[in-house]
């Protein structure tokens, strides 16, 4: 085996890779072949570093520079100048967008500082396609602790212990459920993988299974020998395909170690994992939905009681869980409850992924101890609001969360917290934004988000969100009146409290969130039709300043619509019933003389 | 419903795929999805051979094919255009790209332009956030797109200089 | 028992385990409104996809409202029904509902018998607050069933009817979201489906999504047609049906009133379905003993067992789902079909009318007889042997529009000679029926003896399978009965696997035979409607002074005078048909 | 591959493995390792800085030390080329000069196993470029 001086890590999550990392590690390689270093420097694709605002992202190891936006172009210049010649290539290094100053090791960049892996530890740092080095890191020791040294009633008292809550949304305590699917009798229970990440803007459960499939692996065999199930699934997104391949590879690997299959580890365990694929439904990400998937129906959730952990998969117990709850559980086992329980919140133990997106500078997965501000994640990780602009609001939950004002920016951030502030933790999302985005028609997005993913079944989601979604189109496009606001809040109230499943019980969280917060937005669309943040395009109004206008008719000749009319030489004119504010005479006037209101 | 007749190869193909998951009700997702892998979309007549494979009713295949947003009755064109739309890319101005490859392209979202070269589609978040707003033409993923580049874009694909990426992407 | 203290609208109550907060309402008398949930008890239906959300009430310590009719009751538990905030959730959701639903009620089919309306109603909706896009799609017109699926309300007990129940398949929730519905698939029309046009969808369905090919109209212009005479039957499931359409208790036979209701409509000849039903159990019956016969003499080839062939839906099911079995069913045509081919020629012939100037309409329980009497097999020179078949629910309306006060008609005799009919021609309308109708004649035409006792108990109920084994002169005759399809089909899948070996079985697509067929008045899940009509059919029975079909005098002088014998050449002409394969 | 059969061959694996991903692990806490930094600039690399680095790593190894062996630029002494930097845990970086392989020998036995000063030691004036 060679050991290697020189490890170059290049990021291979799906961010990364859009930006052809794949064809800058090809590059690398070329390079390095051709000054002679094969022996010495070993190029490794991992899983996401969670920077990527700017991907793709190459770190040298052992002195921890950190290349940011490397093309392959790059490659020669980082082969033949700080591979052979040790000199770091400045151009490439991160500079902090706010003191401008370059860092050259990650770990003086505060978007790394304040992070405490757990889930992601092994995340831009293994080659995920390599067994060996996921078991270099104390790999499937927690596995082997279970079957050899504890009881499934100890291991599910550990993690009882440890304070653990499912990472996937609803916060539900994983020891507790582990024990509820342990007590159901059955001759079957299956162990399933909730990797069904659909909210939009959130790519934490990605990027784990891409950067350490292992991690979800050894913690369903873990959590299949304490509730005593052989079978594990795990359902995945279609349109993740790195994240499946990776997957594959290491469920492959694991049956070759004898890891996965039967008799693991000579103690009579037998356990394997299958993949089934989601298929594009949001509402999958509901465990009773994403069982009814598993079979091959229609993804619709059912009424529970009965639980999936007492009728599940065929009417099987079925332990379900997301990939960063899993994630957590080899550490947990490996450094014990107590370890674990000292990290986060009196209520809300550990660590939590976020996917932070949006107006921020520094956009990418981030992990951090529970009770951070959302002030230390959007300023010190986050790096900011982009172009220097204003904080308006940060959305956490997705689609079923809420929208937060700079009120609540020293908020520590927990389950309980960011209920209390009206959104939820969700499985992650955090979406950043400025005084550019219009509140209102956020909360549209969210609703016609919702209305495209309503599976239908129940009356107040699928009509109900019908309407909210009319009423706020309404009101974006200049049409609302003061009562909708009203009747918005009123409709909401009723879709929480009686639809079905989580997603219509949280759909209207947005509306809420964004009038309790925003109302005055509301009232200035609804009273004055005007957007203040300018977004809503049926609010705005181009009109012609006739002192600055010359008459040179650009504007008149651009109008693809005839709304431009005057006469050569004298100041023109905007017919607004005509204008469809496309935003071309303002695009071509040379003169700035035309304005938006 | 114009009915087309499956070619006998088709018709293999489609078997042969039911015959790999047991013919089991239970993989019709998995089916499906290996099926348009293979054929490209999910037409009435493929749905029906499916159905009688795996024993179940044509309605419950169709119900589950409309159900699903990944699946599709209709054919891609040769150039899918998917505008991401999650969260990242919309308050990154997603909506605006999406409006502009609608007027460049005159098509709708779900439609295909009339020469078959093109098809408009949204999709949830491909996790380039990063990136946003992005698009994917086949498997190519395009980051940061402003509404101003979208034309040339598309007449980098129609002169066909990037038809051989695409194809074998 | 385990059973669960809980106190509902303030009042203490104690239920039993594991059953929903609706249930236990109803026990302390307190109606929850649903509009999704149904439940046939005795027949082993339920519709529960917790849906609607009509049903909510205030759980004490739940963050959400509660779907009674999906809660289990538990220990403890305090509910208010009717709180001001189930109250404004509930007329809320029924707003929302309405205002994706077209507000043509006053012309609706379904009017005045809509649960949705019933609800909008008992709800108090004065206003649709929350007004927008209507969801709209193609109307379906087929033989028999018209689905107007703006209508649809999403409830999906029609999917349930046509998966579950009757193993048919042709009904699935398609898209998802606001454009979520129940169709066939891609939408097509019934008639290009494997759709049996059972219409048990129909006789669930709360709304006028689903409801029947109204040909109300064609029997007005018959009957107000000089040159046509017109005759009618009536099914026998009817006239323990159709008093509740005015009110009266399920269970109430009007059979009296029918005559003299149809009489009054105007018309020339009121008939009975049950004649037929006679001639039915004569030719099937006979088959029946052919191939026993030929069994007992050891032919191997003989197809046994037998199965009915009376119900319409049933044939094209098996003709869509088992072709490979299309030789095992009796040949005998259906009552409706026998009696229109023997209307139409020994009738005509009697009464020197040509068969073009005579109209045959049939009243049926059943929205397939729609699709049977067109079938082509049914028509000579394209002129069909039925013209018109119309339902329980249809002739009400008929009745009603004719001015006739049905509760105060006299009760008057059916006409002859094919309004004569015995006891077991009545039972056809039950299931169990037409099997006993069997046993009766066969077992006298092949024991020689008469029968020892005439009521065969063993082979009623309301079991969606049962199987009895009669004593037949030192032969055992093993007989199967399955109602709905769903149970056929496991029959038939049993007999296939050689997992059981019947002699002659009796098949009725809808649960509980014709009593609950589609064209009935709407029982709105209520199950004990159907177990009353069942008992009036009975009874019916009894009061018979005949009550074997071989008995009838007119069955009797109908093969002296023209058939011959049955099985006979002409018999087989007439009263035969034959089957296809539809894969 | 063989398959792992028990919980000590999974074990054995894992000591196998770690050394291919030590560097990697040592990397992300060096603080509390020896550090040594060898110039690798055009001059270092003329005067055998490369044999001086495999040298250190491959000791190091041998000698079961936890050290994380890095190169670095220039560091402007090329008057004493190799020039290799030390830090020792808890203490300031020390920069020796004219480093070949038994100046390393005597770097990796008195300085950083028992703490004792050698001789070479170039004074301090400067910071190193990562500061």
């Amino acid at each position: 085996m060679t050991d290697y001086k020189i490890h170059v890590l290049i990021c291979g999550g799906t961010g990364c890779k859009s930006a052809d990392s794949d064809e800058l590690k090809k590059s690398l390689k070329q390079w390095i072949d051709e000054v002679g270093l094969e022996d010495d420097v070993q190029v490794v694709l991992t899983g996401c570093f969670g920077f990527c605002e700017k991907g793709p992202i190459v770190k040298v190891l052992p002195d921890n520079t950190f290349y940011v936006s490397v093309t392959p172009s790059d490659a020669e210049e980082i082969v033949k100048e700080h591979l052979l010649k040790g000199r770091v290539v400045q151009r490439l290094l991160y500079r902090d967008p706010n003191t401008h100053q370059q860092i050259s090791d990650s770990k003086g960049m505060d978007f790394y500082k304040k992070q405490m892996r757990i889930a992601l530890r092994n995340c831009g740092f293994i080659n995920p396609e390599n067994i060996q080095e996921y078991i270099s890191r104390d790999g499937y020791m927690a596995l082997g602790k279970c079957l050899t040294e504890l009881t499934p009633e100890d291991t599910i008292q550990e993690i009882k212990d440890s304070g653990l809550r499912g990472r996937g949304g609803g916060g539900f305590p994983t020891g507790l459920k582990w024990e509820i699917t342990r007590k159901s009798e059955a001759d079957q229970k299956y162990v399933v993988c909730n990797a069904d990440e659909g909210d939009p803007g959130a790519f934490m459960d990605r990027s784990i299974l891409e950067g350490d499939p292992h991690s979800v692996i050894e913690a369903m065999s873990i959590c299949g020998y304490c509730i005593g199930a052989s079978k594990g699934l795990v359902y995945i997104r279609a349109e993740y395909p790195l994240a499946i391949e990776r997957l594959k590879i290491a469920l492959d690997q694991a049956r070759e170690y004898g890891l996965l299959g039967e008799d693991i580890l000579g103690t009579g365990f037998d356990f394997d994992i299958d993949i089934r694929l989601g298929a594009g439904a949001f509402v999958c990400g509901e465990e009773t939905a994403l069982i009814h998937s598993m079979e091959g129906k229609r993804g619709e959730p059912t009424f529970k009681p009965p639980f999936p952990s007492v009728s599940g998969f065929l009417g099987k117990p079925t332990n379900v869980n997301n990939v960063e709850t899993f994630a957590n559980i080899p550490v947990i086992i490996n450094k014990g409850a107590s370890w674990f329980n000292k990290i986060g919140t009196e209520n809300s133990k550990g660590t939590k992924v976020f996917a932070l997106a949006g107006k921020i500078n520094n956009v990418g997965l981030i992990e951090v101890p529970m009770g951070t501000t959302l002030r230390e994640v959007i300023y010190d990780i986050g790096g900011g609001i982009k172009d220097g602009k204003e904080f308006k609001s940060v959305q956490t939950g997705g689609p079923s969360g809420g929208c937060l004002t700079k009120n609540f920016l020293d908020t520590p951030i927990d389950y309980d917290n960011l209920l209390k502030a009206g959104s939820m933790m969700g499985s992650g999302g955090m979406i950043v934004m400025d005084e550019d985005d219009c509140m209102v028609a956020i909360a549209r997005f969210y609703l016609e988000f919702i209305l495209e993913e309503s599976c239908g079944k129940c009356s107040p989601c699928r009509i109900g969100n019908k309407r909210l979604f009319e009423i706020l189109d309404k009101i974006t496009s200049g049409k609302g009146e003061e009562k909708d606001i009203e009747r918005l809040i009123l409709l909401s109230n009723v879709i929480k409290d009686t639809s079905l499943c989580g997603l219509g019980q949280t759909s209207p969280n947005p509306v809420l969130s964004t009038i309790l917060n925003f109302r005055d937005e509301y009232l200035a669309h609804v009273n004055e039709k005007k957007c203040p943040s300018g977004q809503c395009k049926s609010l705005l109004k181009y009109e012609i300043i006739e002192d600055l206008c010359t008459g040179c008719t650009l504007c008149f000749r651009n109008c693809p619509v005839g709304a431009i009319t005057g006469e050569r030489r004298q100041p023109h004119y905007i017919d607004q019933s005509l204008c469809i504010k496309c935003g071309v005479c303002y695009e071509k006037c040379k003169f700035n003389a035309i304005k938006l209101t | 419903m114009p009915k087309i007749k499956l070619a006998e190869s088709t018709v293999k193909i489609i078997k042969d795929v039911c015959a790999r998951f047991n013919n089991s009700e239970g993989e019709l997702i998995n089916v499906l999805h290996t099926v348009q892998h293979k054929l490209g979309y999910l037409p009435a007549e493929v749905q029906e051979v499916i159905a009688k494979e795996l024993n179940t009713s044509v309605a419950k295949v169709y119900g589950v094919v409309t159900f699903y947003s990944y699946f599709s009755m209709i054919p891609k064109g040769e150039f899918p255009i998917s505008i991401c739309m999650g969260t990242a890319c919309y308050v990154r101005g997603a909506e605006q790209v999406l409006s502009e490859f609608k007027r460049q392209l005159k098509v709708e979202v779900g439609e295909s332009t009339s020469d078959g070269k093109f098809s408009l589609n949204c999709l949830r978040c491909v996790g380039a956030c990063g990136l946003a707003p992005v698009v994917m033409i086949g498997e190519k993923v395009f980051g940061r797109v402003a509404p101003t580049q979208v034309k040339q874009i598309i007449a980098e694909y129609r002169e066909g200089c990037s038809s051989e990426k695409a194809k074998s992407a | 028992m385990d059973t669960v203290q809980l106190i509902i609208d303030n009042k203490p109550i104690v239920v039993k385990k594991g059953i929903t907060i609706l249930e236990a309402a109803a026990s302390a008398g307190i109606h929850i409104p649903t509009l999704c949930h149904m439940k046939l008890e005795d027949l082993n239906i339920e519709n529960k996809p917790g849906g609607c959300r009509i049903c909510v009430v205030e759980v004490k310590g739940r963050r959400n409202l509660a779907p009674a009719c999906c809660t289990e009751v538990a220990d403890g538990m305090e509910i208010n029904s009717h709180s001001i905030r189930v109250i404004n959730a509930r007329q809320t959701v029924l707003e929302l509902i309405l205002s994706d639903h077209p507000a043509d009620c006053l012309i609706c089919a379904k009017s005045g018998k809509c649960d949705l309306q019933d609800l909008a109603h008992n709800m108090g909706i004065r206003e649709i607050h929350y007004k927008g896009e209507q969801s709209t799609y193609r109307e379906d017109t087929s033989p028999a069933i018209i689905r107007d699926v703006d209508k649809c309300i999403m409830c999906r007990r029609c999917e349930m009817m046509c998966n579950e129940v009757q193993t048919v398949g042709v009904l699935s929730a398609i898209n998802r979201g606001f454009t979520a519905v129940v169709a066939p698939a891609f939408e097509m029309n019934l008639d290009h489906s494997v759709c049996t046009y059972c219409g048990q969808c129909v006789a669930v369905c709360p709304t006028g999504a689903l409801t029947e090919v109204d040909q109300t109209s064609h029997v007005i212009k018959a009957l107000s047609d000089p040159t046509k005479t017109v005759v009618v039957q009536t099914a026998p499931a009817v006239r323990a049906a159709l008093g509740e359409m005015f009110g009266m208790e399920p269970g109430t036979l009007v059979t009296g009133k029918l005559v003299a209701a149809l009489r009054r409509l105007g018309f020339d000849y009121v008939f009975d379905t049950d004649f037929a039903a006679d001639l039915t159990i004569m030719e099937e019956g006979t088959e029946l003993l052919n191939r026993l016969t030929r069994f007992l003499n050891g032919d191997k080839d003989v197809n046994l067992p037998i199965l009915t062939s009376c119900c319409p839906a049933w044939v094209k099911f098996f003709e869509h789902q088992f072709p490979q079995l299309k030789d095992i069913p009796s040949t005998a045509r259906s009552p409706q079909q026998m009696f229109g081919s023997i209307a139409k020629s020994y009738f005509a012939e009697k009464m020197k009318i040509s068969r073009e100037d005579l109209v045959v309409v049939s009243i049926m329980p059943c929205v397939a007889k729609k699709y049977e009497c067109g079938r082509d097999e049914f028509k000579v020179n394209g002129n069909p042997d039925v013209d018109y078949a119309i339902t329980t629910r249809e002739l009400a309306g008929l009745i009603t529009l004719a001015n006739i006060n049905f509760n105060r008609l006299p009760d008057e005799e059916f006409d002859l000679p094919l309004g004569e009919s015995s006891g077991a021609g009545v039972i056809f309308g039950t299931t169990g029926g037409v099997i006993e109708a069997a046993v009766r004649t066969a077992y006298e035409l092949h024991t020689k003896k008469p029968l020892p006792r005439i009521d065969f108990t063993e082979l009623r109920g309301m079991d969606g399978i049962r199987q009895a084994t009669i004593d037949f002169g030192g032969f055992p005759l093993n007989i199967g009965i399955a109602h709905g399809l769903g149970n056929a089909r496991r029959l038939l899948e049993k007999i296939e696997s050689g997992e059981s070996e019947f002699h002659a079985i009796e098949i009725m697509s809808c649960p509980g035979g014709c009593i609950g067929g589609g064209g009935q008045p709407y029982h709105h899940g209520d199950v004990e409607v159907l177990k009353k009509r069942q008992k009036a059919i009975y009874r019916e029975d009894s009061m018979k002074k005949i009550r074997k079909s071989h008995e009838n005098p007119y069955i009797i002088q109908l093969y002296e005078e023209y058939l011959g014998k049955p099985m006979s050449e002409k018999a087989h002409h007439l009263l035969h048909t034959a089957y296809f394969d539809r894969t | 591959m063989t398959k792992i059969k028990t919980l000590d061959d999974l074990r054995r694996i894992k000591n196998e493995v770690q050394s291919k991903i030590k560097l990697r692990e040592n990397s992300s806490s060096p603080e509390h390792l020896v550090q040594v930094k060898i110039g690798m600039a055009t001059c270092g690399i003329a005067s055998g800085a490369r044999e001086t680095m495999k040298y250190f790593i491959d000791e190091l190894e041998l000698q079961a030390i936890d050290a994380v062996v890095t190169q670095t630029g220039c560091m402007g002494f090329c008057y004493a080329e190799p020039t290799v930097e030390v830090t020792l845990p808890g203490k300031d970086p020390v920069v020796f000069g004219f480093v070949g392989k038994d100046k390393a020998r005597e770097i990796i036995d008195v300085y950083i196993k028992r703490g004792e000063l050698v001789d070479g030691i170039i004074p301090l004036s400067f910071k190193t470029i990562h500061d």
